[in-house]
């Protein structure tokens, strides 16, 4: 058993397989691994990248959470976008953020974009797949900008402008349809926040608001929900009946409360409290 | 008495069974013959997604000439769009030999409504019922045309457009795509189309199936870039010749690797 | 009766090539009581005699509903009309599940028809004995046929089968011109008109032996509203308000300036009904 | 079935079906690649590079999965950097191949990786190994891999003659790349391929609406055509 | 004749002592006294014309045919019993319709024909049934050009340049063999085939008639359609004014 060793390999801890397996082959079905759909893009424009991105966290058919927050921050001028199981794409970002933070104490530089690409997809690769994160990378360094994708089994896409999730589909046709190289930063955020658009109203794992991050060589710009296209609005009508709705015949008054008469017995008055 | 609901005659399945009340000693067994019977096939020679758009004058539909065999583009030069009768045009995904069959079935009910010379005709709604009458028969034999299909017409004045597949599931709307067309073109077709059904001319509503082709032959492995395109409207059903269009790889040109490489 | 050699069954052609046991047949429409079909541009109307075989008996229903469009009036054997109309029920119901249609008329009659003309040829069976007057309304508006037995299918304008029947044709003969442009109220009162004139000496029409069948808007004198003008029957008072709108017979033949119609006689039949070549 | 398929997971794996060619001649090595890359069939990524640098003239072309192959040359990559330092000189064609093919074949249960190597080394001038799947290593004149390249065998070994220059050389990775692509599902966009030899490494770029094209069908579905037409005007009378 | 009495003549099972089925040729005598039937096989197509007898003027014009259609391009009138021939024509759309579905292409007419033919037969071998009291002309235009066909009572057919058939079948065959068939077009066989259908009408004996034509040609596109009503009443007027000239 693994408990009788002393000397654990780091990584996942595959010793419950063989029981796994002799349960499924009874018919019992292990829990499902469950990932979130998602929309999450970026692009190229002149200046920098523009990373975006849906607040929709789903377990299965429940909406989980209505306004999560999808782009992570890794450094200040480097930010990634994950879709895929929550968890793992919350802990790996943040891991490699950790990561990242120690490489630029240690050099004395400010880390490159490439660098945590290939944190990531070491690690996703060692993981074989079995870390559910998908991920949109996006960064300004002494290089310029880049932008990356890095799927769940480690491979890693170099392009201009890139989308994941359930709702990739539906991003990517919008961006297929409006991207230019060389875009003002506003036409690049209105393109990337049309893509997430683009998947909320058509992804059925994506929904509620935008995020958009717009990032510089000089600066990193975070915009929570810059659109909130599925605000609740108010009800035409409500139910609560007016005072006075039911009518009533007589009425009477029970003082529930009871009079309590304290007498100080000590010397002070004032009792200290301290 | 047995306390366990799951064995009161309904399946073990996460529907109903979510917390495992299912005892495992009891759980039934796979009956020898229960692959026995099945009828339920593959597509095999297959063509990709159909797209389809109400517009001013009428219904504009497109699909590409290409019948895939797996990932073999095997015939590319088929035609997916079929007329039926004057004022429908069906286009369809799916399995091609199952396609080839529809196409055989419609062409006789066409020939029987034809030879009763009443003046009486089918149109597109009276088509797509029917379609789906058969699709819905079939698949409840276990035995479905592997097909999704739309149906797009003009008749009395009123455009029809509505889809069908394999199931016999049967819906309607300003813009349909089925295939991947659904998850690439739908998006854009709807916020192109949609509120301007009543507005939209043919040069747009042609720009607006062009686009969308264009991002399908992008994105999707099993499409061509050489697709026809059908018209319906007041004056009768129009199946364009083969077309293509224009598409862009230029900012493709400098990107080195997919990481760290530059050279 | 004249005993025939070649009418014994419906196998066999006379050397002059007609089938005695189809024409028998349709002598079995004229055994029913009487019934008018006619049409105008906007409706087509159903109106037939009902009787009864006693004080005690109900009258014997002589109309049925087909689908919402389309409505009988039958002459002849009631069994053999009531199978006719089941799978009339049947063909109206299997075209609007496949097709989401209303089955159009003609194809509706003519389905019947060649029902019946395999009961003219086969041995073992014989012809069907009831005449219909169908009507119905489809893209084309609203329509008048006839079926009867022989297997052939007829449009017409107007029409009547049943006893006597040739009466009302002569009357509908005569004013059928009219017929195009008639309000509703004017063509239910042509067909009452066309209708009394099979009625034996000293017989009226009434509300208990009346039924009228409609197809088209709304009559002045209906209460309900009628969607689609789809086909309704009405039986007893609701009969009452077009009985109402009669001329009587005497005032009626002056109004048209014709003489009245000679008394027609049941036994002189195996006029136009029987010859089946057209 | 009830429990679960693990295998469901690796669907999501993204695949370069890919088109992939090498090919040797006097001077130095052409080699090309198709830019398609799919999850099931969906295209991710239309434009990309499946020419991987491993040294200064040594070059492979990746088709399996694609985190599998990116992390081999990444591992080579880092390899022959270390050789070349430590050894002072650059590695050879042979010395990369071996490379892959150790990695290829020691983890041949793990990967799905088909590689093909080629470059120019001092030592043999130009060379062309190719490592499919199981971790075999094979040196050609020419060599094909991934899916699409079944269907262009018989146009290669049609085709190929030695002795070719440069451009012949690059005009047939080009027919073949654009023959496999307009066949296999898998391959598609532009081809891109590279011309190495002793002095330089040149890129070449083919945008994917300027490909070679070649005979697209003309099939019909459905009854066959008349072979003559029957003319409205003179139409042959049969005499009975 | 002296078939009547003889007991030879109750069934078409039964051969009189001469060799002759009765049955059969009193099914002759019902298309006999039909209403003519005509086809014009013409160099580029086919016109069917029926004089159809109005038996009450109750009747709606043009909505009871006596000309069907088979398939797409091919079309049939029958003389004698109106509902027989709805039978066979029933007979011949499925028969058509078998045909596409075994060899996936439209059906050539000799292929009709000839399953007619059997079918129409059986029907005379049998003291169970009676036969057909119609003959049929069947015309097409496929690709081997147009082509005229007629079914009779016994189950014989024939492939003919001119076909008439029914009551003036033969004043209307004198006619037709005056004719030049091969160098007409349709427009103007429809204008001779009204004019045969008017000059073989009996107006003394005879009730009221409706001509009803239709044609196979480069005009129709080549489907079995009914003559367009302009053209309808232009052939009829010419007709009656051939007519008129003949009484001079």
């Amino acid at each position: 058993m693994a408990s009788t060793s002393t000397a654990r390999p780091t990584g996942f801890d595959f010793s419950n397989e063989l029981r796994n397996n002799f349960l499924t082959g009874k018919g019992l079905p292990l829990p499902k691994a469950t990932s979130t759909g998602t929309t999450i893009v970026g692009c190229l424009f002149k200046d920098g990248i523009v990373l975006g991105a849906d607040t929709r966290a789903t377990e299965g058919p429940i909406v989980a959470d209505k306004n999560c927050e999808k782009i992570h921050y890794i450094t200040e001028s480097i930010r990634c976008c994950g879709a895929g199981t929550a968890a793992d794409t919350e802990f790996t970002t943040a891991l490699i953020s950790s990561n990242m933070e120690m490489h630029g104490l240690q050099t004395g530089r400010k880390p490159r974009v490439v660098t945590a690409m290939t944190m990531l997809k070491q690690m996703l690769f060692r993981h074989q797949g079995q870390i559910g994160a998908a991920l949109v990378l996006g960064g300004v360094d002494a290089t310029g900008p880049h932008l990356f994708t890095i799927h769940p089994h480690g491979s890693t896409d170099k392009l201009p402008y890139v989308t994941m999730g359930s709702g990739s589909l539906a991003a990517m046709a919008v961006f297929e349809t409006g991207w230019r190289p060389g875009m003002e930063r506003l036409e690049a955020l209105e393109l990337v926040k049309n893509a997430i658009w683009a998947g909320i109203f058509n992804d059925l794992g994506s929904g509620s608001n935008v995020d958009a991050c717009i990032i510089t060589e000089q600066h990193t710009e975070m915009l929570r929900n810059v659109d909130m296209p599925n605000q609740r609005v108010q009800k035409e009508r409500d139910y609560k009946f007016r005072q006075g709705t039911t009518a009533w015949k007589k009425e009477t008054v029970r003082k529930f409360v009871v009079d309590e008469q304290v007498t100080l017995i000590g010397g002070d008055v004032e009792m200290d409290t301290t | 008495m047995d306390h366990f609901p799951t064995n009161w005659g309904r399946p073990r399945s996460e529907a109903f069974d979510a917390y495992g009340t299912y005892p495992i000693h009891q759980r039934p067994k796979t009956d020898s013959f229960s692959a026995g019977v099945q009828r339920t096939q593959q597509p095999i020679v297959t063509g990709t997604s159909v797209l389809a758009i109400k517009y001013k004058d009428g219904i504009m539909m497109a699909a590409d000439n290409l019948a895939s065999y797996g990932s073999l583009a095997r015939f590319k030069d088929i035609q997916r769009l079929h007329p039926v009768g004057n004022n429908t045009v069906i286009g369809a995904g799916g399995d091609m030999s199952d396609f080839q069959y529809i196409q055989t079935i419609l062409d006789e009910l066409i020939i029987d409504e034809f030879t009763a010379q009443d003046g009486h005709s089918l149109g597109p709604a009276e088509i797509h019922e029917y379609l789906a009458q058969v699709m819905y028969a079939r698949r409840t034999k276990m035995n479905p045309l592997w097909n999704s299909l739309l149906v797009g017409g003009f008749k009395d004045g009123k455009r029809f457009l509505a889809y069908v597949d394999l199931l016999g599931t049967t819906y309607t709307a300003s813009t349909l795509a089925t295939g991947f067309g659904g998850h690439l073109a739908q998006p854009l077709l709807r916020s192109a189309v949609e509120g301007k059904e009543d507005t939209l001319t043919e040069e747009e509503a042609l720009a607006i199936i062009e686009n969308s082709m264009r991002v399908l032959f992008y994105r999707d492995a099993r499409s061509l870039n050489k697709y026809q395109v059908a018209t319906i409207t007041e004056s009768g059903v129009k199946i364009s010749e083969s077309k293509s269009v224009e598409t862009s790889w230029s900012f493709a040109e400098g990107i080195r690797g997919y990481g760290a490489q530059v050279q | 009766m004249f005993r025939n050699t070649y009418d014994s069954d419906n196998t066999v052609f006379s050397p002059q090539g007609r089938l005695h046991q189809v024409e028998y047949a349709l002598e079995a429409v004229k055994q029913g009581s009487a019934a008018v079909g006619l049409r105008s541009k906007t409706h087509a109307v159903l109106l037939a005699l009902k009787r009864s075989t006693g004080e005690l008996a109900s009258y014997q229903q002589k109309m049925f509903r087909i689908d919402d469009h389309v409505g009988i009036a039958i002459a002849g054997l009631t069994s053999d009309a009531r199978v006719l109309s089941n799978f009339m029920r049947q063909q109206a119901m299997s075209s609007k599940m496949v097709f989401n249609r209303p089955i159009p008329v003609n194809r509706l009659v003519s389905s019947i028809a060649d029902k019946a003309q395999v009961n003219t040829q086969e041995y073992g069976r014989r012809p069907y004995g009831v005449g219909f007057l169908v009507v119905g309304q489809d893209n084309g508006g609203p329509h008048l046929y006839e079926f009867s037995p022989s297997g052939n299918s007829y449009e017409y304008y107007a029409m009547s089968i049943g006893a006597r029947s040739q009466s009302a044709k002569t009357y509908l003969e005569k004013h059928y011109e009219s017929f195009a442009d008639c309000s509703l109220e004017d063509l239910v009162r042509h067909g009452l008109h066309a209708l009394r004139e099979t009625l034996q000496q000293d017989k009226e029409l009434n509300v208990n032996n009346t039924s009228i069948g409609l197809i088209g808007p709304k009559s002045e004198f209906e209460e309900t509203e009628v969607p689609g003008g789809s086909f309704r029957i009405l039986e007893n008072q609701l009969v009452d308000p077009f009985l109402q709108t009669m001329i009587a017979k005497e005032t009626a033949a002056e109004e048209a300036d014709i003489a009245p119609a000679a008394a027609p006689s049941v036994t002189a039949a195996g006029d136009e009904d029987v010859t089946m070549a057209e | 079935m009830d429990h679960i398929d693990w295998n469901r997971l690796k669907t999501g794996e993204v695949n370069l079906g890919t088109s992939i060619m090498a090919v040797q001649f006097d001077g130095g090595v052409v080699i090309g690649a198709d830019s398609r890359t799919t999850t099931g069939s969906y295209i991710a990524n239309r434009v990309t590079d499946k020419l991987t640098h491993v040294h200064d003239r040594i070059y492979c072309c990746r088709s399996g999965s694609a985190a599998d192959t990116q992390a081999v040359a990444d591992v080579v990559h880092y390899q022959l950097q270390m050789y070349s330092q430590t050894a002072g000189k650059a590695p050879s064609v042979h010395t990369a191949a071996a490379a892959f093919q150790k990695l290829c074949y020691d983890n041949k249960d793990a990967l799905s990786a088909g590689i093909i190597v080629a470059g120019w080394d001092e030592a043999h001038g130009p060379s062309v190994y190719n490592i499919p799947l199981g971790g075999g290593l094979f040196r050609q004149p020419w060599a094909i891999g991934g899916s699409g390249s079944t269907y262009v065998y018989g146009y290669c070994d049609a085709t190929y003659q030695e002795g070719w220059g440069r451009d012949e050389t690059v005009n047939f990775v080009k027919n073949t790349l654009a023959l496999a692509m307009s066949r296999d599902g898998s391959s598609g966009g532009v081809i891109r391929m590279c011309v190495i030899t002793e002095d330089k490494v040149e890129r070449l770029f083919v945008p994917g609406n300027e490909l070679p094209r070649f005979w697209e069908g003309h099939e019909i579905l459905g009854a066959a055509e008349p072979r003559k037409k029957v003319a409205s005007d003179v139409v042959p009378m049969v005499e009975a | 004749m002296t078939s009547i009495g003889t007991g030879y003549d109750l069934s078409a099972s039964t051969y009189s002592p001469d060799g002759r089925i009765f049955q059969v040729e009193y099914a002759n005598k019902a298309v006999e006294n039909s209403g003519t039937a005509i086809g014009l096989k013409v160099k580029d197509g086919i016109v069917l014309a029926v004089e159809k007898l109005v038996h009450s003027k109750l009747l709606v014009p043009e909505a009871n045919r006596r000309i069907q259609t088979v398939d797409r391009h091919i079309g049939l009138a029958t003389a004698g019993l109106l509902a027989d021939g709805r039978h066979l024509s029933n007979r011949a759309r499925d028969e058509a319709s078998n045909y596409r579905d075994t060899y996936n292409s439209p059906p050539p007419l000799k292929a009709i024909a000839d399953r007619l033919g059997l079918y129409v037969q059986a029907y005379t071998l049998y003291s169970s049934v009676r036969p057909f009291g119609i003959s049929t002309i069947l015309g097409t235009v496929d690709p081997d050009g147009p082509g005229l066909f007629v079914v009779e009572p016994s189950g014989v057919f024939f492939g003919y340049n001119g076909a008439a058939v029914g009551k003036g079948r033969q004043l209307a065959k004198t006619e037709l063999e005056k004719l030049k068939l091969t160098e007409l077009s349709v427009r103007e066989a429809v204008i001779e085939a009204a004019r045969i259908i008017y000059l073989v009408h009996d107006d003394a004996k005879e009730k009221e008639f409706e001509l009803e034509m239709s044609w196979i040609g480069p005009e129709s596109n080549n489907l079995h359609v009914h003559v367009p009503k302009d053209l309808l009443e232009e052939a009829e007027a010419a007709a009656k004014a051939a007519l008129e000239s003949l009484v001079e």
